[in-house]
């Protein structure tokens, strides 16, 4: 095999669907992170937001780049509210409550889901898009804007921590809950605004994977574990770690079929998991163990 | 000891509907769609499908009176599809039922439901050879043929066209690994060669490298065992896209008409798909037409079987009077030689042949059914193209 | 002189059980007050019932003349009062700037003069502004909790042990520049375990027992007092 | 009125809630009992199912086992390898907080149903394992019924027994004292770990009796029986709404889950005929809202633990 070959069929397709998870764990990292459970309902917001954007290509005829950001933007507020109405009762109670109660809410989604846009499986645009050339490199555009706008939505959700006031106070929660209250953070504003990000870019993981293939009801549940695997193998509650962990996982499905039959492609994420729980828990980037 | 009244009363309390009786017993059947579940995509297809013969069957106005149907999910799950069954058989009292969808479903209802209940199960899509060795007192029968039948039809079918050398993908299910393990044994069997013979699971982002894989090896056609409305098109777009295979052959599961809306038919000059069909051509076309006349697809997976199963069961029961234990030896009658042949949709005639006491022999949409010994159907194929945004028949294959 | 704080008869504690029954104090500007006491005395309790995290059932804490009782802890930062607590006091992975920032949180931005003032008050922590306030010492991460806690210019300063677990010239440290601090004209209200230097370097103490006052007056003289040095100080 | 074919469902329900009864009994040693979120039932339940059907199962040309044993050895064997399974597994993930302890036991249960689905030669791969021997089997369909029905409630009743001897027992008292407070636990001195263990290993081995009782009623197992929807969550939402920590509790969530999430077949059958197909997935909308208002009205079950009150503080 040529590395050429590697390149394109292996360490490419790897890279999108890497970047794709990576988009997905973003949220599970600060959602761990700064409000400390494990939201299981992710995949499913994923989900949601694929399926907004197919209703507006398909009500409002617009191009599924247009509906890119409404459905990102739909969906954070749909995040917002269910954090609302089903999260923040349980807020002074065990975390894991909220882990049971996101249960719920990821099969509430995908029924609703079902019921409003059917089972079958669907398409933002029909035909076949065959790969271009870059000196031997075979892409698609699909594929280089997903991509960039994933690595584009990355910097600036970084930059947003980084260097805004809202940004560090999120990180501060993340880090400190107790001391970021004392310093006057509101912690209502935090979670809502830790919601709409994390649901945007749900949104932004689900839009990408039925762009890239199809869209059906069960996709952001098939992907949620190896979303939880690049959150943890990352280190929980860091952005930059989710991304690594993410192409990491992408990387590792794809090249798994080198040596195993192509069933156990599933399972790579979760022995990832599993290892990296047992190794190194706190992640490559040194996040919280919670 | 009677097992249950033919008189269904109100069931007030458990929120059933009253039903009076009438001069003729209402004959029920249990439609039984893998309707959530992994084999969601198809059902609303199949349901309708059976829901559209169950609907010509009463507007022609069988001697049986009205036949009740209704709908229960197996969700293509043991647990889901006992308890259906169990629902099916106990409380709608159904005399027949059309499913489960899933052979892992149907195998798990029919040993701790149906068969002890003596109620018939006609499935349309339950492919495992595992069915064929059930111990099913005759009550087990299926309109779709074991994968068996149609991998190894395939297999000399190929070989006949000069096909000597492909790889095969199949999805990891029952439907999936039976034809994929069928068609390997006669094709290797009969001088073929498989360069890679490997399995997936559904609902991966990227069948790229799985591709890259079947690809080592040097064949040229990629036979795809898989559902056109899930990985199958999946893999098949991006085999395309990336230039993978000249030329693509799958199965039954394969032939749907969105697949075709979603890739483009330009795009599918290359891929062939084999499916059952009546040795009698016309049959699938009736199907078609009152299929497409409401607002169905009829290429769409298993929908022809589903119609057909459905059509059988109503018959069936015509032939028997309502009576529930004569229905399996009604059922061999009504669907096997000899007698006139009734095509899908003629349902005045047939009604009126039984009514004269004269045989009849059903030739379905999806094949003649002349079921076997063990309930199965031994299934003609034929070898169909991409064409005019529909499947086109090539070829008979044996 | 308008006393800066007074708690009156406080009693209250944390869920349905009292840990404070009935505490007084009270600080005058520029006056550094320390709150000594045995474990399990209230001494924490006490503090944390001026800044709002206690539920308070009985008695009345006035700040400035205007009674705060029952105040979010937000409300208070912005009334003037800043609070360090014993550990977690730091953002570890933030920046030391950053940390300064956050205690500069409600102010919507920030002034230059006010990282000014800090960075002058604990020149240490200017060479170390873009370090990890996780990886600095114990008695450095002390500091940039105080930091953080003077950003908003507040007129009282709660301090939670700031010496528990510093080597003893960390602690000379820190109590010089709680001095430096209240020679800004911020008074200072401390718990501390090290009595004995505690009170030597204070204006004022209280001891405190079983979640009510004992004694009260200048440090030396509580230090000289026999009955405490016996009760709380070992001798 | 049908009343012979309502008892018949009535006996059916039965049979599958004793079923749900076991493993809910399972998780609530781990979880009621112990605090560990145990996201993985589905594991140990095909574990068990599969052990006990390849035990007793006639054998078949190409899979390793299949050796006409009684079914009573079966059972026991099922329960002994969902035990000898959740050892090291309970050994590797028990150190992780209860998030990750979920995390992990997925993932765990999720390679479990892909070997299963794909190693033919230990499982039968895809096409699964038929023919299993059903206790009682070969009576008339409502004596065989009634019979497996009896069988079934023995096992719980049997299992409940045991459970409450146990938590009347030091070591249930000292199960609770580490889930209430762990340090304080540590600190007088309990092995924490080790009882923590033995809780993990002792409700996996329930659940592989579920397993293997729910394999011989259905005489045929096939990987989607596996599904962690229909398993995992469906007894996670029965605990929760019976009441975690309470054996009674235990039970009675399994069966008014199940019988709401039967019945409501019945209920949406009576919506008119166009959506009557989407009437099946708002089945599982109203299974995540119930969730929903248990956890707001109710969070500490129908049951709550009795002589024990937690505070949430």
């Amino acid at each position: 095999m040529s590395g050429l070959e590697l390149i394109n069929f292996y360490v490419i397709p790897g890279l999108i669907s890497g970047s794709i998870y990576a988009l997905g764990a973003i949220g599970i990292t600060l959602i761990f992170g700064i409000l400390r459970y494990a939201h299981f309902a992710h995949g499913d917001m994923a989900t949601l937001g694929a399926y907004v954007a197919l209703g507006l290509v398909g009500s409002l005829a617009l191009s599924p780049w247009v509906a890119l950001p409404i459905a990102m933007a739909i969906t954070a507020l749909v995040a917002v509210v269910l954090d609302r109405v089903f999260y923040r009762h349980l807020e002074t109670r065990p975390k894991i409550l909220t882990v049971m109660a996101s249960l719920g809410v990821a099969l509430m989604l995908r029924s609703v889901v079902q019921v409003v846009w059917g089972v079958d499986p669907q398409v933002y645009s029909t035909g076949i898009v065959r790969a271009e050339s870059y000196g031997g490199l075979m892409l698609r555009s699909r594929e280089l804007i997903t991509f960039a706008t994933a690595t584009g939505l990355v910097l600036f959700l970084m930059a947003f921590l980084r260097y805004t006031r809202w940004g560090k106070a999120m990180r501060a929660m993340s880090d400190n809950p107790e001391l970021a209250r004392l310093c006057g953070v509101n912690n209502e504003a935090v979670t809502r605004l830790t919601w709409v990000i994390a649901g945007a870019l749900a949104a932004a993981a689900g839009f990408f994977l039925g762009i890239n293939t199809e869209l059906n009801t069960m996709m952001g549940w098939s992907a949620l574990l190896a979303m939880f695997a690049a959150a943890i193998l990352g280190g929980v509650g860091r952005v930059e770690g989710a991304v690594v962990g993410g192409l990491v996982i992408g990387l590792v499905e794809e090249l798994s079929v080198l040596v195993l039959p192509s069933q156990y492609k599933m399972a790579t994420a979760f022995v990832i998991l599993i290892l990296i729980l047992l190794v190194r828990p706190q992640g490559i980037f040194k996040g919280k163990v919670l | 000891m009677t097992y249950r009244s033919q008189l269904v009363a109100s069931l007030a309390a458990a929120g059933l509907i009253a039903t009076s009786s009438a001069a003729f017993a209402e004959a029920k059947v249990a439609l039984m769609g893998g309707i959530t579940g992994p084999i969601a995509g198809m059902a609303p297809a199949m349901i309708a499908s059976m829901k559209l013969a169950l609907d010509q069957a009463n507007a022609a106005g069988l001697a049986i009176g009205k036949i009740t149907y209704q709908e229960f999910d197996c969700g293509c799950n043991p647990q889901v599809a006992t308890d259906a069954a169990t629902k099916a058989v106990n409380v709608f009292g159904a005399d027949a039922a059309v499913g489960p969808a899933c052979s892992g479903a149907l195998l798990a209802a029919v040993n701790s439901v149906t068969i002890p209940a003596g109620v018939l199960v006609v499935s349309p899509s339950a492919t495992s050879p595992k069915i064929t060795d059930l111990d099913d007192k005759d009550l087990v029968f299926r309109t779709v043929p074991s994968d068996d039948f149609q991998g190894r039809a395939l297999a000399r079918t190929l070989l006949e066209r000069g096909v000597k050398k492909v790889a095969v993908a199949y999805i990891n299910n029952d439907y999936g690994k039976g034809l994929a393990e069928a068609f390997k044994a006669e094709f290797e069997a009969k001088g073929g060669t498989i360069t890679q013979f490997r399995g997936h699971e559904d609902k991966k982002a990227s069948y790229r490298s799985d591709l890259a894989e079947l690809a080592k090896g040097g064949a040229d056609t990629l036979v795809l065992f898989d559902y056109g409305n899930a990985s199958g098109m999946t893999i098949l777009r991006q085999a395309i896209e990336n230039g993978f295979f000249k030329q693509f052959v799958g199965a039954d599961g394969m032939r749907d008409e969105n697949l075709i809306k979603t890739l483009g038919e330009a795009n599918l000059k290359h891929f062939f798909v084999s499916a059952p069909v009546g040795e009698a051509g016309a049959a699938f076309e009736k199907f078609a037409e009152a299929a497409r006349k409401a607002g169905l697809d009829p290429n769409a997976t298993f929908a022809a079987t589903s119609y057909d199963a459905a059509a059988l069961v109503a018959l069936a029961l015509e032939a028997a009077k309502g009576d529930k234990a004569k229905l399996p030896q009604a059922l061999r009658a009504v669907a096997t030689a000899p007698g006139e042949r009734i095509y899908p949709g003629e349902w005045e005639k047939a009604k009126q042949l039984l009514a004269e006491g004269k045989e009849i022999d059903y030739k379905g949409a999806s094949g003649d059914h002349e079921f076997d010994a063990k309930g199965d159907v031994p299934g003609s194929y034929a070898f169909f193209k991409v064409e005019g945004g529909t499947y086109k028949e090539v070829q008979k294959m044996k | 002189m308008n006393p800066v704080l007074v708690m009156h008869q406080v009693r209250g504690g944390y869920g349905d059980a009292d840990i404070l029954h009935g505490v007084s104090l009270t600080v005058n500007p520029k006056e550094i007050v320390v709150i000594v006491g045995p474990n399990g005395a209230g001494k924490s309790t006490a503090m944390k019932a001026v800044f709002g995290l206690v539920k308070i059932r009985d008695g009345a804490i006035l700040f400035e003349g205007e009674e705060i009782t029952g105040w979010k802890p937000d409300a208070i930062v912005r009334r003037g009062i800043s609070y360090v607590p014993q550990v977690k006091n730091v953002f570890a992975e933030m920046t030391v700037h950053e940390n300064l920032e956050m205690g500069a949180f409600l102010a919507k931005s920030v002034k230059a003069e006010a990282f000014e003032r800090i960075y002058t008050l604990f020149p240490d922590l200017k060479a170390k502004r873009n370090a990890l306030a996780g990886s600095l010492s114990g008695g450095q991460r002390q500091m940039v909790a105080m930091g953080r806690a003077l950003m908003l210019n507040p007129r009282l300063l709660l301090l939670d042990e700031p010496t528990a677990g510093l080597s003893p010239k960390y602690m000379e440290q820190i109590f010089q520049i709680c001095r430096d601090v209240r020679d800004t004209g911020v008074a200072i209200l401390l718990v501390e375990q090290h009595a004995k230097q505690a009170l030597a370097f204070c204006d004022r103490g209280y001891v405190l027992a079983t979640g009510s006052n004992r004694h009260e007056g200048a440090g030396q003289e509580l230090l000289n007092d026999p009955e405490i040095a016996q009760m709380f100080l070992g001798g | 009125m049908d009343t012979l074919g309502l008892l018949n469902y009535a006996i059916f329900m039965g049979v599958l809630i004793g079923i749900y009864a076991l493993l809910s009994l399972g998780l609530n040693v781990q979880w009621g009992y112990a605090g560990l979120f145990n996201a993985g039932v589905a594991g140990f339940f095909a574990v068990g199912a599969y052990l006990s059907a390849l035990f007793t199962a006639p054998p078949v040309p190409d899979r390793i086992m299949g050796w006409e044993l009684p079914t009573g050895v079966g059972w026991f064997a099922a329960m002994a390898a969902a035990a000898l399974i959740a050892w090291p597994i309970g050994k590797v993930t028990l150190r992780f907080r209860s998030d990750y302890l979920a995390i992990a036991t997925i993932g765990v249960a999720e390679i479990i149903r892909l070997v299963l689905r794909t190693e033919d030669l230990l499982s039968g791969g895809v096409r699964g394992i038929t023919g299993i021997p059903r206790p009682f089997g070969d009576l008339p369909y409502e004596w065989s019924q009634l019979a497996y029905l009896g069988l079934t409630w023995g096992m719980v009743v049997v299992i409940y027994w045991a459970l409450e001897r146990q938590l009347a027992a030091p070591w249930g008292r000292m199960m609770r004292a580490i889930r209430e407070n762990e340090l304080a636990a540590a600190a007088m001195g309990k092995n924490v770990e080790a009882r923590r263990l033995e809780a993990f290993i002792l409700g996996a081995a329930i659940m592989g009796l579920a397993g293997a009782v729910y394999v011989h009623f259905m005489r045929a197992i096939t990987p989607e029986a596996i599904d962690p929807m229909m398993v995992t969550f469906l007894v996670w939402i029965m605990l929760i709404l019976g009441g975690s920590g309470n054996n009674r509790g235990a039970i009675l969530g399994a069966v008014i889950i199940w019988v709401i999430w039967s019945s409501s077949e019945l209920l949406t059958d009576r919506l008119p005929a166009e959506i009557a197909t989407q009437a099946k997935y708002i089945r599982v909308f109203v299974i995540g809202l119930m969730l929903q208002l248990v956890l707001r009205w109710r969070p500490e079950g129908l049951l709550p633990e009795g002589t024990h009150v937690r505070r949430s503080s």
